[in-house]
């Protein structure tokens, strides 16, 4: 209940912040607009709150740019020399995320950053399996993987 | 498919897609957009819906069959259309509300004419869709 | 006497009445109805007998200033001459007819027909408007087309049917072509208008008189079964005797004759006229006259008789001399009364033996007396004896031939000739049958209605001939006035003394006779003259109706062979063609530079992705490549629109291209690879078309640019989007409100389409919804 | 100071959306040019999306701009994904050069599940 | 050099150059997987390329544009991707 | 531009052309839209381009204060587009469906419905 | 409301088949509610029609925007009585399609489409601008591909490709021609763009839009050579369909010629003896495709073209009295072909066959239903009095006037043929003998309809074989409709004043 009520104020916001109209009515209109759109799409669906989350968050982001950009640099300097520098490898990388949200948003960050991509989860929803560009040691790249984008990740989620 | 990140990225991006497919509507009069584009958003957003959830899910979440908003957005084109008819004016003569109203704007029938428009289309396009994806 | 002519209408549309009251119950039940349609001719008969004496009556039912039609009636002699005979004969018809028929299966629907006929024949003579004349001339077709195949279940009747009625629709229409004609360049379509002196000379000067007169003969060729038309005729003896003897001896075959009479006047006595009606006529009567000899059908006989017979009255009407014309309007009476009787007796005696086979029969004079009477009288005035009034037209035939200022021995030669045949004929039907020993012991006389019909006609010819004034001013004299357009006098007289034209007579009757015993025909004889026939001309018309239909289908599965590339190759090629002549002949072209704008390199590099885009779609081997291609050729376009103002247009365009190669996507992992073809001389050709088209268009829409623009709607959009129509994105103004019944109709397209797509794909039919 | 980061900013985008285009014409396999190009290119067009938000200066604009870099950042990796998932589904080589490949063998060709 | 001109004359070209580079890949391939990515990604730098033309030409509306592409080229994927799994063997 | 423009017309039209002249139902589909978006493109270059001016009504006014792009052949553009992706969306399930009941993507092999 | 008159038969049938969509799976309520919509439209557009036959020449503005700036529909004597035809047509191929549709199409919507194809063509015919017309086209071509289709047999689906692929080709053209129109003169309405024509002296260009207008309707109406779609497809689908095709679809290209050719190009040399030359073609080529088929509907879709070549020749000539011929030949022919292909339909429902060779025995049988069926048959050939040959008539004066030997021999030759092939069809269905009856008799539905059924089959033939007989022997009044056509398409101005001026004929 909690979740559809701030899925629904977010959904007012962007609705506000797309006609670019901060006025009452706007929200009024935006809030039963998105009420109506939840309406239509939802099932029955538990979310935790995100209240407590957003600092958390803005950790989360910094360090993922930090992440973007060195690995950007990485491979910037890699395509434009002529010598590769890759060891490329597909790597399966057990999961302590659970839920959808949780597996679907560690993924999209990893696929996010510049030399790795989220190929496939297991259907057992265990293993994220990962092409990755650089690695010279596929323990220590799981150990970062693990101790980077899914621990923080899952500190806010949790 | 079954893949759950597709399939998580799509529940969020369903409702995103719809409003923008209705703010796209809405201010066509005013900017780019209107009920082509609006109608085919619309039913992106479904399609890509049933790219990740099966097609069951989707038609499951529609509720009714899409190709039920055909008549049912050509009825609201053609109404609008008529409605000048009554005061004894030409078919599809623009009828305005005098003031104008909050987010939309002037409020006439050219609106209502519109989102027949939105209306049919999502309800054609998904028609020819789905079809074709549940058929064998 | 004035008023009797207006009653034609009614008296017409009384019939069509009695015939559509026939129509209606049962055809099945034979019933109480059908007895009194001889009553219908019997009245109509007395009607023309006693209502008008020989003069002109017109009357005018309508008239349209647009139509080209005026309903006019007018009777004049020739008109009542053969209303007398439609109407007479056609009573006594129809008496025979019901005796003859009695207990068949749809005799009603045979006396529908046979009135139908009547009606149209009646019309035919009766009208004085080209049109309407050429309206009941097609119903006569149609009507003798019903009644010739009346036994439809027979494939002979049917052959014979359609025979009849491609010879005499072809014949008509030409006929209609010539009409017209003669109605533009007389100024009317009125028959006795055009009778006029000035109007006569203003019709024969005119260039295209003659042409006219070719397709004016060629219908009444075709009608009157001439030479080499006439094969329809003896086909279409598959009818119903009593069918035949109606149409055949008194009513629609001469119709031809009849139209020629009329138009003697306008059109008689100029060269073409001449020399066309003496030869085919000429022929015909001695072909057909020769071709009844060998025969031993009686009715096959008595059908080449008859050509032979329309033949002569051709000829005579060619001959165009006053002795000619009172031979002609003696001898079209003569004919119908023996010729009728000579049907129903052949008729009366198939009915009864079973054949008609004259080989076949013998005998029967002693236990069918009457009949042997009919059959006596019937061929004493065929052959022209004195007393009868065979005797008087035969008389009169030899008279017209003999005066011939130039080629009179000829045509005396053929005419007696033809007529030496014609005796012999005669005596095959009317006297082989009831002489010799008894072919059919149990026969005996039938029914009063199959003979008393015929003795009367028979009866006729021979008071008649003995009393020509009864006939003389009050029928004859009137045909001869009419058919010369000018005061005729003629004196029907028996004895003439002993002059050439009766040594002539006995020539023919002796040879005639001679002729008679030396000939009997049978299977050998008629194989011969088959053979002769088989090198005729009703052979070499069916060879070419043979050849015609095979060319027709030939042309047609050339043209129409199922092949998608050639359909669309020849209608690109008529397109390239028309538009390259337009470009070439009316258009020059000159490129103003100044009114273009420059190529920037982003334009370049979309163009030039769109350039490479499309030769993947056209050359790559991969179906999904090609679609991808596809698919960048749209975002290009995309990009186009948004370099030149359009957001609305690349919004849309780039959601549709992408929805279409989803679309394709969706679709394409159950459709086949492409067909891997190697490179071969259709590409070239397929190329060239295609090369031309894109050129000329490249070519034509420069040329479009160098022409100032016209923006006074746009501007009117422009300047009234907001004020009036209160929107900003004129666009999408004009889409939902300046031209919004544009829109509403094309949701309607895209609902269509989706409910086609959805049926395409989902509706099954059950087994018996299959070919509704 | 607008027109330095509309200049700085679409500067850097250009130049990740080059190293994109570089890079997807210079990797080796497929997916290495799924790797690089996703996020260089999404990088890229974010930074010159900004930039247009600087240059408008308009609220409007601003949240439209961050509208669409919130909707690339949710789509492309899913995207990437996709296909990449379906490209080694269909059996889309891999560099020669690959170490490991612990995906090898564990699709159900038939059932499309994975181990 | 103004801003515009600077986005004009040396924005615009960086980005074509990358548009045709991308389109090298997308005409060699070699596999449809390839031409795939290099369709999306010509997408993506297009969304670039509109925004700096919005920018170019003050009209903010291409951004909604941009919008659009960015949504389309995440479908096409999409479908793309889903074909590719689905289809026979043999194309 | 517009040399460019009309040649890359004449480039779809002639594309468009040769491919539905071959044997393949899929070409064959592939070749309208081609031509499709030909016509299309005609139409928008015959009404004249314009750079930088989209026909949209700016919004603090309520006319045109500069010159503006002719928005009639774009509404035309629009309506013909969306009429084309209903027939052409019919079109390739028409050609699904005919090669699943015919058996064949050879459209010379269709020849029956031809035949006396 | 009664000033909409114009709108009516447009919306009509729009309304209808909206309403019908929401009944999608109830094939008994769409059966009745499709008849009554389609009686509705025929009342609206006799009545439109009767307005129009006083001279009058109505207009109706959707939006209420002056012409040329607005969409306009204009109704002049043709597209009044075109209209009027259309939807007599359509009303008699509904009521045939309650029994002949069964329920399998009738689920998938058979009668809404068949209302939206109506919908098209009166569209197409009241249509006073030349992009809506295309539009106008489209409805008709896209609910004709549908309605081919309907139920996807294998013969269906041939045709269609055939069909569809020529049909979409002439829309390619007819919007290339639209554009250069437009690049040209800046206009799409046509009254608008008969006096920028008319004071434009680009005849070099104009003549190429005429020349692409020429061949995209040409396609439309399947003269020669660019007819190939007809006899691939016509006979494929259920006969109620290919009834509202023959009658119908290639007239809506006639008229659009008619109406550019008399509006738009006026005096060209050039494109009327073309027109001339390939009328001759079609009349001898369709013609001669006639007598060699054996498929009664192939015969009748080869008449098509032939009659077709007629009308064309008509357009060529372009004296009064050709048109009056053309407008006439027009008129008879929407409710001569139709009627023709619902009498193929009825025969197939008595014998289980089209092909001539497996029917037989008719006239015996059922001796009144071919009493109708000849007059129905002879009429299509021209027959006097029935209603085909009055224009065929004047067709002939006016070539005898031009001294135009072609069309002469053209116009007598198609007549000829024509007899011969209808005479055909009687020998072998009617007169001949079953040739298997007891194997037959499994194919024949006719026994197992209930006699209600029957008789709905039989209304509309008879509803049209009157029209028929109406037109042959009234000819003098559907000859004064056709001089009023005359009047106004031979005097454009009197079509530009009503459009340009009267704006409206709203009070
Ligand atoms: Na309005
Ligand atoms: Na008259």
């Amino acid at each position: 209940m909690r979740s559809l009520f701030l899925m629904n104020i977010l959904l007012t916001l962007i609705w506000a912040a797309l006609t670019g109209k901060f006025e009452f009515s706007n929200f009024v209109f935006g809030f039963i607009l998105s009420y109506g759109v939840l309406w239509i799409i939802t099932r029955d669906t538990k979310r935790a709150s995100y209240f407590t989350r957003v600092p958390k968050v803005i950790g989360f982001l910094l360090f993922f740019i930090k992440e973007l950009i060195k690995a950007n640099i990485q491979v910037a300097y890699d395509v434009v020399t002529i010598r590769n520098y890759m060891k490329p490898v597909i790597i399966g990388v057990p999961l302590d995320a659970e839920t959808e949200l949780e597996i679907t948003l560690l993924a999209n960050f990893i696929t996010l950053t510049p030399g790795t991509l989220s190929l496939d989860v297991s259907d057992d929803k265990k293993t994220l399996y990962i092409h990755a560009m650089y690695v010279e040691d596929k323990e220590a790249f799981i150990e970062s993987v693990k101790n980077g984008f899914e621990r923080r990740l899952l500190d806010i989620l949790r | 498919m079954n893949t759950i990140i597709l399939k998580t990225a799509s529940k969020y991006l369903l409702p995103l897609l719809l409003l923008f497919s209705i703010f796209v509507l809405l201010r066509g009069h005013y900017l780019p957009g209107g009920g082509f584009v609006g109608g085919l958003i619309a039913a992106i957003a479904f399609v890509l819906h049933a790219f990740a959830n099966g097609l069951e899910n989707t038609q499951q979440l529609m509720r009714i069959h899409p190709g039920f908003l055909m008549p049912v957005g050509l009825l609201i084109s053609a109404i609008s259309g008529m409605a000048p008819m009554l005061l004894n004016k030409p078919f599809m003569t623009g009828l305005w509300k005098s003031d104008p109203v909050p987010v939309i704007g002037s409020l006439g029938s050219a609106l209502f004419f519109d989102i027949g428009v939105y209306l049919v289309v999502i309800g054609a396009t998904l028609t020819i869709l789905f079809t074709i994806s549940e058929t064998r | 006497m004035e008023n009797t002519v207006g009653y034609i209408p009614f008296l017409l549309l009384g019939i069509l009445l009695y015939t559509s009251v026939l129509t209606f119950p049962s055809v099945r039940s034979n019933g109480f109805r059908s007895r009194f349609s001889p009553l219908v001719p019997i009245v109509s008969f007395f009607y023309f007998l006693f209502g008008f004496d020989g003069s002109v009556q017109t009357t005018t039912v309508w008239d349209h200033s647009l139509l080209p039609i005026s309903i006019t009636f007018q009777i004049d002699g020739l008109s009542r001459l053969f209303a007398l005979l439609i109407t007479g004969i056609g009573s006594l018809i129809f008496i025979y007819a019901n005796g003859y028929m009695k207990g068949a299966k749809y005799v009603q629907r045979l006396q529908c027909f046979l009135l139908l006929f009547m009606l149209a024949m009646l019309g035919v003579v009766l009208s004085d408007d080209l049109i309407l004349l050429f309206i009941f001339w097609e119903l006569t077709s149609i009507s003798s087309f019903f009644l010739i195949g009346f036994k439809n279940e027979d494939e002979a009747s049917r052959q014979s049917a359609l025979q009849a009625i491609t010879i005499t629709g072809m014949g008509g229409l030409i006929m209609l072509g010539g009409f017209i004609i003669l109605g533009e360049i007389a100024g009317t379509y009125s028959i006795s208008s055009m009778s006029s002196p000035e109007i006569i000379s203003q019709i024969t000067s005119h260039g295209w008189f003659v042409p006219m007169l070719i397709l004016i003969l060629v219908g009444a060729f075709t009608k009157s079964a001439q030479f080499p038309f006439h094969f329809w005729l003896p086909g279409a003896m598959k009818a119903p005797t009593p069918v035949s003897a109606y149409l055949h001896s008194a009513t629609m075959v001469k119709a031809g004759v009849y139209l020629l009479a009329r138009f003697s006047p306008v059109l008689g006595d100029t060269p073409v006229w001449n020399i066309a009606l003496i030869s085919f006529g000429g022929v015909t009567m001695v072909y057909a006259a020769f071709q009844s000899l060998f025969r031993t059908d009686m009715k096959s006989i008595l059908a080449y008789t008859t050509v032979s017979a329309l033949g002569i009255m051709v000829f005579l009407l060619g001959l165009q001399s006053s002795d000619a014309i009172a031979a002609v309007s003696l001898f079209i009476l003569v004919h119908a009364l023996y010729k009728a009787s000579f049907f129903m007796l052949a008729g009366t005696i198939d009915h009864e033996t079973g054949t008609r086979d004259i080989s076949q029969l013998g005998g029967l004079g002693k236990v069918m007396m009457p009949l042997f009477a009919i059959g006596i009288l019937a061929a004493w005035s065929n052959g022209g004896i004195p007393p009868s009034v065979g005797f008087l037209g035969k008389d009169l035939i030899y008279e017209s031939t003999l005066h011939h200022p130039a080629w009179a021995y000829v045509f005396t030669g053929l005419s007696v000739g033809t007529n030496i045949m014609l005796f012999a004929a005669g005596l095959l039907v009317g006297w082989l049958p009831f002489r010799g020993t008894r072919s059919h012991p149990s026969v005996t006389l039938p029914h009063w209605s199959l003979w008393v019909p015929a003795l009367l006609l028979a009866l006729l010819g021979m008071i008649f001939g003995l009393f020509p004034s009864i006939i003389n001013n009050g029928l004859i004299n009137p045909v001869a006035d009419a058919i010369a357009g000018t005061e005729q006098n003629i004196h029907l007289k028996l004895w003439h003394g002993f002059n050439t034209v009766f040594y002539l007579s006995l020539i023919t009757m002796g040879v005639g006779f001679l002729l008679y015993n030396l000939i009997r025909p049978g299977a050998k004889l008629l194989s011969f003259i088959e053979s002769a026939e088989h090198w005729g001309p009703k052979r070499i018309l069916h060879a070419l109706a043979n050849e015609f239909v095979g060319v027709s289908s030939w042309i047609t599965m050339t043209l129409q062979n199922g092949k998608l590339r050639i359909y669309l190759l020849v209608i690109l090629g008529f397109l390239v063609s028309l538009l390259g002549y337009v470009v070439l002949s009316d258009t020059n072209f000159v490129i103003d530079k100044e009114q273009l704008t420059n190529i920037t390199i982003y334009e370049g590099i979309t163009v030039g992705i769109l350039f490479i885009s499309v030769f993947l779609t056209l050359f790559s081997g991969s179906r999904l490549a090609a679609v991808a291609a596809m698919g960048v050729v749209g975002y290009t376009l995309c990009i186009i629109f948004v370099f030149y103002s359009a957001p609305d247009l690349a919004m849309t365009q780039f959601t549709i291209d992408t929805l279409t190669v989803i679309l394709f996507v969706l679709v394409l992992y159950r459709l086949p690879r492409f067909i891997r073809l190697d490179f071969s001389a259709r590409h070239i050709l397929d190329g060239i078309v295609a090369i031309s088209v894109g050129a000329l268009m490249t070519v034509i829409s420069l040329e479009v640019l160098q022409r100032t623009p016209e923006r006074e709607i746009s501007d009117f959009y422009a300047l009234n989007a907001y004020v009036m129509a209160k929107g900003k994105n004129v666009v999408n103004v004009i889409l939902v409100d300046f031209r919004g019944a544009d829109t509403m109709i094309e949701i309607v397209v895209l609902t269509i389409a989706a409910i086609g797509v959805y049926s395409l794909l989902k509706l099954r039919l059950r087994k018996n919804e299959k070919m509704e | 100071m607008t027109d330095f980061w509309i200049i700085t900013l679409s500067t850097a985008g250009a130049l990740f959306a080059l190293l994109a285009a570089v890079g997807i014409l210079r990797m080796p396999d497929f997916y290495m040019r799924v790797s690089v190009t996703t996020k260089a290119a999404t990088l890229g067009v974010g930074l010159i999306l900004v930039a247009a938000a600087f240059a408008f200066d308009h609220f409007s604009v601003t949240s439209r701009v961050l509208a669409i870099i919130i909707f690339i950042l949710l789509t492309a990796p899913v995207g990437a994904h996709m296909i990449g998932r379906a490209a080694y589904f269909i059996g889309v080589a891999l560099w020669n050069k690959t170490k490991t490949d612990d995906l090898k063998g564990k699709y159900d060709k038939r059932t499309h599940k994975l181990k | 050099m103004s801003t515009n001109d600077y986005l004009y004359l040396v924005i615009l070209p960086i980005l074509s150059i990358s548009v045709l580079l991308v389109f090298i890949r997308f005409i060699i391939g070699p596999g449809i997987s390839d031409r795939v990515v290099a369709l999306d990604l010509l997408i993506t730098i297009g969304i670039g390329i509109m925004s700096i033309y919005a920018i170019v030409s003050d009209k903010a509306s291409f951004l909604d544009i941009a919008m659009i592409f960015a949504l389309i080229a995440f479908l096409g994927t999409i479908a793309f991707s889903y074909y590719l799994e689905k289809r026979r063997r043999d194309d | 531009m517009e040399i460019l423009l009309a040649i890359t017309i004449g480039l779809l039209y002639a594309a468009g052309i040769f491919l539905i002249l071959r044997r393949s139902m899929v070409r064959l589909i592939i070749g309208l839209i081609l031509l499709g978006n030909g016509a299309n493109l005609l139409i928008f270059l015959l009404g004249r381009i314009s750079k930088g001016k989209p026909p949209i009504i700016p919004e603090e006014s309520k006319v045109f204060l500069d010159a503006y792009a002719d928005p009639i052949p774009q509404a035309l553009i629009l309506t013909a587009i969306v009429i084309s992706f209903g027939l052409q969306s019919y079109a390739i399930i028409l050609v699904k469906r005919a090669y699943r009941v015919t058996k064949t993507d050879d459209i010379e092999e269709l020849t029956t419905t031809d035949e006396i | 409301m009664i000033a909409h008159i114009v709108i009516w038969p447009i919306l009509l049938p729009l309304i209808t088949a909206i309403v019908l969509m929401f009944f999608w799976n109830n094939s008994r309520i769409q059966r009745v509610l499709s008849t009554v919509g389609h009686g509705l439209t025929f009342i609206s557009s006799f009545w439109l029609a009767m307005r129009t036959f006083n001279g009058d020449i109505l207009t109706l503005t959707p939006g209420n925007w002056p012409a040329p700036f607005g969409i306009i529909f204009v109704a002049d004597a043709l597209s009044g009585m075109l209209v009027l035809l259309a939807s007599l047509s359509a009303f008699a191929v509904c009521v045939f399609s309650i029994v002949s549709i069964g329920k399998g199409r009738a689920g998938f919507g058979f009668f809404p489409i068949l209302q939206l194809l109506l919908m098209g063509l009166n569209g197409s015919f009241l249509a006073g601008d030349i992009f809506n017309l295309y539009v106008w086209f489209e409805v008709i071509i896209i609910s004709s591909f549908v309605l081919i289709t309907l139920g996807s047999e294998k013969a269906q689906l041939e045709g269609a490709i055939k069909y569809v692929t020529m049909n979409l080709l002439a829309s390619v053209i007819f919007l290339t021609g639209i554009a250069m129109l437009y690049g040209l003169l800046g206009s799409l309405n046509l009254a608008d763009l008969s006096i920028k024509i008319s004071e434009s002296n680009d005849h070099g260009l104009i003549n190429i839009a005429a020349v692409l207008l020429l061949v995209g309707f040409g396609i439309k109406s399947a003269i020669f050579p660019m007819y190939f779609w007809l006899p691939a497809s016509y006979h494929t689908p259920p006969a109620a369909v290919s009834a509202i095709f023959g009658g119908l679809l290639t007239k809506v290209g006639v008229y659009a010629m008619i109406r550019v050719f008399s509006l738009l190009f006026i005096e060209d040399e050039f494109i009327r003896n073309m027109l001339i030359i390939l009328a001759v073609c079609s009349m001898i080529i369709g013609a001669l495709g006639a007598i060699v088929q054996q498929n009664m509907r192939k015969i009748f879709s080869f008449l098509i073209i032939s009659h077709i070549g007629f009308m064309i020749g008509g357009l060529g000539l372009f004296t009064p009295l050709a048109i009056l011929g053309m407008v006439f030949y027009l008129f008879h022919d929407i409710v001569a072909k139709t009627n023709a292909f619902l009498i193929s339909g009825l025969i197939f429902k008595l014998r289980g066959s089209f092909r001539l060779e497996n029917l037989g025995g008719l006239y015996n049988r059922y001796p009144f239903l071919s009493i109708m069926f000849a007059l129905a048959l002879f009429s299509l050939v021209g027959t006097p009095p029935l209603s085909g040959f009055w224009p065929k008539l004047f067709l002939l004066q006016a070539s005898f006037a031009d001294l135009n030997w072609w069309l002469i021999g053209g116009i007598v030759a198609a007549s000829f043929l024509t007899l011969i092939a209808v005479v055909r069809i009687w020998l072998a269905a009617f007169w001949k003998k079953h040739p298997d009856y007891e194997a037959a008799k499994k194919r024949i539905v006719w026994y197992d309809l209930p006699r209600y059924q029957k008789i709905i089959l039989l209304v509309p033939i008879a509803i049209l074989t009157g029209a028929s007989l109406f037109m042959g022997l009234n000819a003098a009044y559907i000859a004064d409709v056709c001089e009023l056509v005359y009047t106004q398409i031979s005097q454009p101005q009197t079509y530009i004043d009503a459009v340009l001026t009267n704006q409206s004929n709203i009070p």
